[in-house]
């Protein structure tokens, strides 16, 4: 009982974890660095909702939507700001990766000046019902709704993956940068559109983090990156679809350290965060390393 | 004073910056201006009475404990503002009113970084009064040295068991507005037996506060022949508590003790009310102590008929010996602070000023061992706004105990109101056993 | 496993060590490092007489140590490790705990810290299979996961858990403070070795080349893991010094992430490679922080984080890259 | 692992009295991913002697040069280093006891200076050669002092070479030293390795396109194509044979 509980919340929180990780993973696909500001963005998002919910009195969940136009303006930005000058440098992986921890300190101190270091929180009852009963068992209502909504986004990333024109030059991309641009796609610009929309995915999942995390303040964005590298990694680097799977494999694991030795439970990203890059580094659900 | 301290220590970083380039002329310069800040005395009884009293302490302007540290530190200035608008503080020393001067820094919730300041009190600024910041997270830098500098450390609210062993020796430690953390559940475990709780789940956060009261739990609740059925911590960072709602709803407790900081209290709340599982009685820590922020977050309908400690504005010592009283204390600190809901950290950091006043007008000299004897001395003999005051022979303090409240909605029915069940004497409200 | 045919440390075929020595004191630049170490640890060593502050000396010892730590591991292999704190903490847990528990003195204790995150280092030797940014966030995952291991209740009863450590009965302001200056020393001393040693040649031969560099004979993993091995020390000895200062902390205290950040940043803005960048990289960044961080801590972290993007995109190479190119130019 | 029989071996032996047999590359088979890059080869190479390895692009010579040298790990098949299986070894190993090699794209040192690089193989390499000799050898004793990345593409190889010498092997393997070099250079670096390899009698394992460069190195050769050895003897012959021309000229 305590079990079956434990897996489908896992399930449950998991397919929201993806949804968390999912940008990150599709910044690394065709980057190809890790986007260390990812948790700040999602943080900005949860900060965005509270406000939206608390002074406007919308729907929070309107936030995932408003962060949009926002988002891809930074990701332009960022991205031709950056990037021409980095590309030249010795160790452009490694500078790229203290870089883009400089932007998450400057977005972190941003919101603490803006929003003070008050930690925000808000009330289930927002999002309207409180819970739902699935098999006989009671789940937080947020739960659910996380899953219900990473149903349809990882859709529409696979849509805009393996259905549009972008996609497909995404995907040329991500498997080889000087290939793609040798046949003619315009590397620099799809770089930049994922850029915005990878920021633009880690905000709209603040929406809901500030649900399902019990609330938010500016300091959570490190290990929200963390977090979420962790299920990409488990998914499988550079494979935003596998994000899903690496999140429902942390939520279960995590649930289950809840259930059975809740003093470890602070342990399961990191000690599988390390299991699988030491094990396995491709990931779980990752392809194999790919032929030369 | 602040300015010439920063401007200190820029010059001693240049020195040191100065020295590794292998230039020798600015260093002089710094020695100069740090050897004349050295000879000042500090503390000494004899000779003419100082113009002021310094009093320092630190504040965490950022970071995790930024939300308690602020507001004590509000109620320790306001403390400062009441004492010199009345002439200054009583010194027994000098038999006249002194002025209170205050020197604070921010050490933006890092231990390393409130170290150091605490060092640059004692040794730059000569503080006459050493106060800690919030919790003891922050306080424990302070400790040794304290201990280390002969300098008496008024310890605000950092109720960690570990400072005040016997064994530790240390002289120098007064806890001044919260009883150590390991007293604090005795009344509720006298409450849980009053109304016939037979069996206890229990959940705390991985640190020094908890984990403290979590033992003291199990043991008041084990000599009181009460069932403690669960028993787990989880790491202070957790904020997901649903599974284990889930694992202890099935042991069917009739009291769910949930032992965290503020975001831990919040989340948990949060998420008992949404796992639609209800417990006959359920306590958290924080609810009692910032009212308005946990019920801004987790909604009332979410705080409704759980259990607290009582601490004021909630708990109320009308007519206490020292100080203002609450209500006197709420118009004026809400008109000088310009706030409209008055916290539990407002009235500690208030609180604190007062026990060291108390320090000023019992001591024989300045000497930091003479202003103990002070604190010490006067343990049962005054109350404040919190309670009576009561300190042991290692500087914890024992009194100002904290009562069972119980969050019981508002007649509005949007609000809860933190209301007073345990013990009898202080009750404001009758408790509502078990919860509907 | 050490083959006779092979050493660690290279050897200069031929030559007399007192050539060598003689050769590297010919050496300018091995001069001017020397040197830098000596004014160091003479403007500590006497640092409390125009000072008072000396947990401020301290703590400005401490990062110099942990940003040496970060330049041997980064500068010389090329490996980032956000966790480094993970080191920090275990040098000070290592000395809390075989000092309040084992009654071991607080000599013997400096040393049990070392050791301590010198295992640590060896246990976790595996993430250097990792590349760049992975191994970058493993090691930051490992630090949270020792933090965790160390403050859990069934830790209790050898590190105390959540209730943190406490040396008072080995607590000794002045010794501590000389341990500290003699650490610093240590390290100083190890990093001017690393720079003009054939090890270290090997290091840097490693980080621009792996295949390379085993061509010419390096054991690429055996060099590399002592390297990480004499950067976990580093940080071990610097957190075993500043637990025996400080006393009385927390798990969480030592094994602070802000602390990595610190060292990491003050070592780049330095300059990375050298000998004097992580030292003026921690006395300029640290000397700011304390001045205006204090008093403005937002806007202070706003400056930091747009310091460092400025830093990764135009002096990449750190302070001391910018301070040699002006003095070369001034020379010539 | 029984020898099958198709496979087919390449010997440059030369006079049977004084010649030892220095390498013995046994049916080695190396695979990435589904892509066969060598199947079932053989080479046999005596002490002193220079052997030229040549095919188009792909045909895994240098595949075969880094299962010499140890940076990638054969799936079958052995590697005998004077009668000593070294097969699977790590490359610093194999460095010790004697082989080294040079690179496509040279691989300097950055950072270091040009004699800092050769000093390091130096003391690393077990060599035992002094670096001004083999500095002044390879004609960098001008530029000792200069950053390894601020030479020029010639002067990079030769550092390369250098490199390589300075470890005192016994075996060298040569990948495509003479790409992008002038006229002049090709001499020049042509017999610079002639020189070396009669002076202290290392043999030379040659990856080439460039013929002119190859005869004047060596007459053996090997060629592979697809991964499997096509023809073997001497280079005269290897561009009389129609096979080796239609994958030259047709391929």
């Amino acid at each position: 009982m305590l079990l079956e509980f434990a897996l489908i919340g896992g399930v449950l929180t998991g397919m929201y974890y993806g949804f968390l990780a999912v940008g990150l993973n599709l910044v690394f696909g065709v980057l190809r660095f890790v986007n260390l500001a990812h948790g700040s963005v999602v943080v900005l998002g949860s900060y965005l909702t509270w406000e939206l919910s608390n002074t406007w009195h919308l729907n929070p969940l309107l936030a995932g939507l408003i962060a949009f136009p926002p988002s891809l303006v930074l990701g332009a930005v960022i991205f031709y700001a950056v990037t021409p000058r980095l590309s030249r440098s010795a160790d452009p992986e490694m500078l790229s990766l203290i870089l883009f921890f400089g932007i998450a300190q400057a977005i972190e101190a941003i919101t603490t000046i803006v929003f003070t270091s008050n930690r925000r929180a808000l009330p289930g009852s927002t999002l309207g019902a409180s819970s739902v009963s699935i098999l006989g068992q009671r789940y937080p209502f947020y739960w659910v709704l996380g899953a219900a909504i990473a149903v349809p986004v990882f859709g529409a990333i696979y849509i805009y993956l393996y259905r549009t024109r972008l996609g497909l030059a995404t995907r040329a991309v991500m498997s080889s940068p000087d290939d793609a641009a040798s046949v003619g796609i315009d590397v620099k610009r799809v770089s930049a559109i994922c850029l915005g929309v990878g920021l633009f995915l880690a905000a709209s999942a603040g929406s809901l983090s500030i649900f399902i995390r019990g609330g938010t303040d500016p300091a959570q964005g490190i290990a929200v990156t963390t977090f979420a590298f962790t299920v990409i990694v488990i998914g499988g680097l550079g494979n935003p679809i596998s994000s899903i799977a690496g999140g429902v494999v942390l939520g279960c694991a995590y649930n289950l350290a809840q259930a059975y030795a809740p003093s470890w439970s602070g342990v399961i990203p990191y000690g599988l965060l390390l299991a699988v890059m030491l094990i396995r580094p491709s990931g779980l659900f990752g392809s194999q390393v790919r032929v030369a | 004073m602040k300015i010439k301290t920063k401007l200190h220590v820029t010059l001693v970083t240049g020195a040191v910056l100065a020295a590794a380039c292998g230039s020798s002329s600015k260093t002089t310069t710094a020695t100069t201006v740090a050897s004349s800040a050295t000879s000042a005395a500090a503390g000494a009884a004899a000779g003419p009475a100082p113009a002021a009293i310094t009093v320092g302490t630190l504040y965490a302007g950022t970071g995790s404990f930024a939300v308690s540290s602020l507001p004590e530190y509000e109620g320790i200035k306001f403390w400062v503002h009441e004492v010199d608008a009345s002439g200054g503080a009583y010194v027994k020393a000098y038999n006249k009113k002194i002025p209170i001067k205050l020197v604070s820094y921010n050490d933006q919730s890092s231990t390393s970084t409130a170290g150091t300041l605490y060092t640059q009190l004692i040794t730059q600024n000569h503080v006459n009064i050493l106060m800690s910041d919030f919790g003891s997270v922050l306080t424990a830098p302070a400790v040794t040295i304290a201990k280390e500098n002969k300098q008496l450390l008024f310890d605000v609210s950092g109720t960690g068991t570990t400072f005040f062993q016997a064994s530790n020796n240390d002289p120098y430690i007064v806890l001044t507005s919260l009883p150590v953390s390991s007293i604090w559940p005795q009344p509720a475990v006298a409450f849980m037996k009053s109304v016939g709780i037979k069996n206890v789940a229990i959940i705390y956060g991985a640190n020094d506060f908890d984990q403290a009261q979590a033992n003291t739990y199990k043991q008041g609740l084990a000599a009181e022949g009460i069932n403690v059925s669960f028993f787990q911590s989880v790491p202070t960072a957790t904020t997901s508590y649903t599974t284990l709602i889930q694992e202890v709803a099935a042991k069917k407790p009739d009291a769910f003790l949930e032992l965290g900081y503020e975001a831990n209290d919040i989340a948990f709340l949060k998420q008992l009310h949404s796992s639609g599982t209800k417990f006959p009685y359920v306590f958290t820590v924080f609810p009692g102590q910032n009212h308005s922020q946990v019920e801004a977050a987790v909604g009332a309908s979410g705080l409704a008929y759980t259990y607290t400690y009582g601490a004021p504005p909630a708990l109320v010592h009308n007519s206490p010996s020292v100080g203002l009283g609450l209500s006197s204390f709420t118009t004026a600190f809400e008109s000088y602070a310009s706030k409209t809901h008055i916290n539990f950290e407002d009235i500690a950091g208030y609180n604190a000023g007062l026990v060291v006043q108390q320090a000023l007008a019992n001591a024989a000299s300045l000497s930091q061992t003479d202003l103990r004897a002070g604190v010490l001395s006067q343990s049962g003999k005054f109350s404040t706004l919190i309670g009576p005051f009561s300190m042991n022979a290692q500087g914890a303090q024992t009194g100002f105990p904290l009562p069972v409240a119980q969050l019981l909605p508002a007649s509005s029915g949007s609000a809860t109101k933190v209301t007073i069940v345990w013990p009898k004497s202080k009750a404001t409200g009758t408790a509502v056993y078990p919860a509907p | 496993m050490l083959r006779d045919d092979e050493t660690l440390v290279g050897e200069i075929p031929g030559t007399a060590s007192k050539d060598r020595v003689t050769q590297l004191f010919r050496n300018r630049s091995f001069v001017g490092d020397a040197a830098v170490a000596l004014v160091l640890i003479g403007v500590f060593a006497f640092g409390r007489s125009f000072e008072a502050n000396t947990l401020l000396l301290v703590n400005l010892m401490v990062y110099m140590i942990l940003a040496q730590g970060i330049n041997v591991s980064y500068g010389f292999t090329g490996y980032l490790p956000f966790g480094f704190v993970g080191f920090f903490g275990a040098g000070a847990y290592g000395m809390a705990v075989s000092t309040s528990k084992f009654h071991v003195g607080a000599y013997p204790g400096l040393v049990a810290g070392v050791v301590v995150s010198v295992v640590v280092a060896l246990i976790l030797s595996p993430l250097l299979r990792l590349r760049g940014s992975y191994f970058a966030i493993a090691s930051l995952a490992a630090a949270e996961a020792l933090v965790l291991l160390v403050s859990n209740p069934s830790a209790q009863g050898i590190t105390n858990g959540a209730y943190g450590a406490n040396l008072s009965s080995v607590f000794n302001p002045g010794a501590s403070y000389v341990s500290t200056v003699v650490a610093l020393g240590l390290v100083t001393a190890a990093v001017v070795w690393l720079k003009h040693s054939p090890f270290g040649l090997a290091l840097r031969a490693i980080k621009a080349d792996r295949s390379s560099a085993a061509m010419s004979g390096i054991n690429v993993v055996r060099v590399r893991t002592f390297a990480w091995v004499i950067s976990a020390a580093m940080a071990g000895l610097g957190g075993a010094c500043y637990a025996w200062v400080i006393s009385v902390f927390y798990p969480g205290d030592v094994f602070s992430l802000t602390t990595s950040v610190f060292a990491i940043i003050f070592a780049l803005f330095g300059g990375i490679g050298t000998v004097v960048g992580p030292i003026v990289g921690t006395v300029v960044l640290y000397g700011i922080y304390n001045a205006i961080g204090i008093t403005v801590p937002q806007y202070f972290q706003l400056i930091y984080g747009l310091l460092i993007v400025v830093i990764v995109l135009f002096v990449p190479r750190g302070l001391a890259s910018l301070g040699a190119s002006v003095f070369g130019r001034m020379s010539r | 692992m029984i020898p099958q029989e198709q496979s087919s071996t390449a010997v440059a032996a030369g006079p049977a009295s004084t010649a030892v047999r220095l390498l013995e590359v046994r049916s080695v088979s190396v695979m990435f991913g589904t892509f066969m890059a060598l199947d079932d080869v053989s080479v046999n190479l005596d002490g002193g002697r220079a052997l030229g390895l040549v095919g188009p692009n792909g045909s895994g010579k240098t595949t075969l040069i880094n299962v010499v040298t140890g940076l990638v790990a054969a799936k079958r098949g052995k590697v005998l280093f004077d009668r000593e299986d070294v097969s699977g070894r790590a490359p610093h190993r194999l460095a010790h006891l004697g082989i080294n090699r040079t690179f496509q794209i040279p691989k300097p040192f950055t950072g270091l200076t040009v004699r800092q690089n050769v000093e390091v193989a130096a003391r690393y390499g077990k060599g035992r050669r002094s670096v001004e000799e083999i500095l002044a050898l390879t004609r960098l004793d001008r530029v000792g002092s200069r950053s390894s990345e601020e030479l020029t593409a010639a002067e990079q190889k030769k550092l390369d070479l250098a490199r390589a010498l300075s470890t005192a092997p016994r075996l060298l393997c040569v990948d495509e030293l003479g790409a992008g070099l002038s006229v002049s250079e090709l001499d020049e670096v042509a017999l610079m390795l002639r020189d070396v390899s009669e002076r202290w009698g290392i043999a030379l394992l040659v990856v080439e396109h460039l013929m002119g460069f190859l005869e004047r190195v060596t007459e053996d050769v090997v060629v592979l194509n697809a991964g499997q050895v096509i023809f073997e003897g001497s280079l005269v012959d290897a561009l009389r044979q129609p096979n080796v021309i239609q994958v030259f000229l047709g391929g």
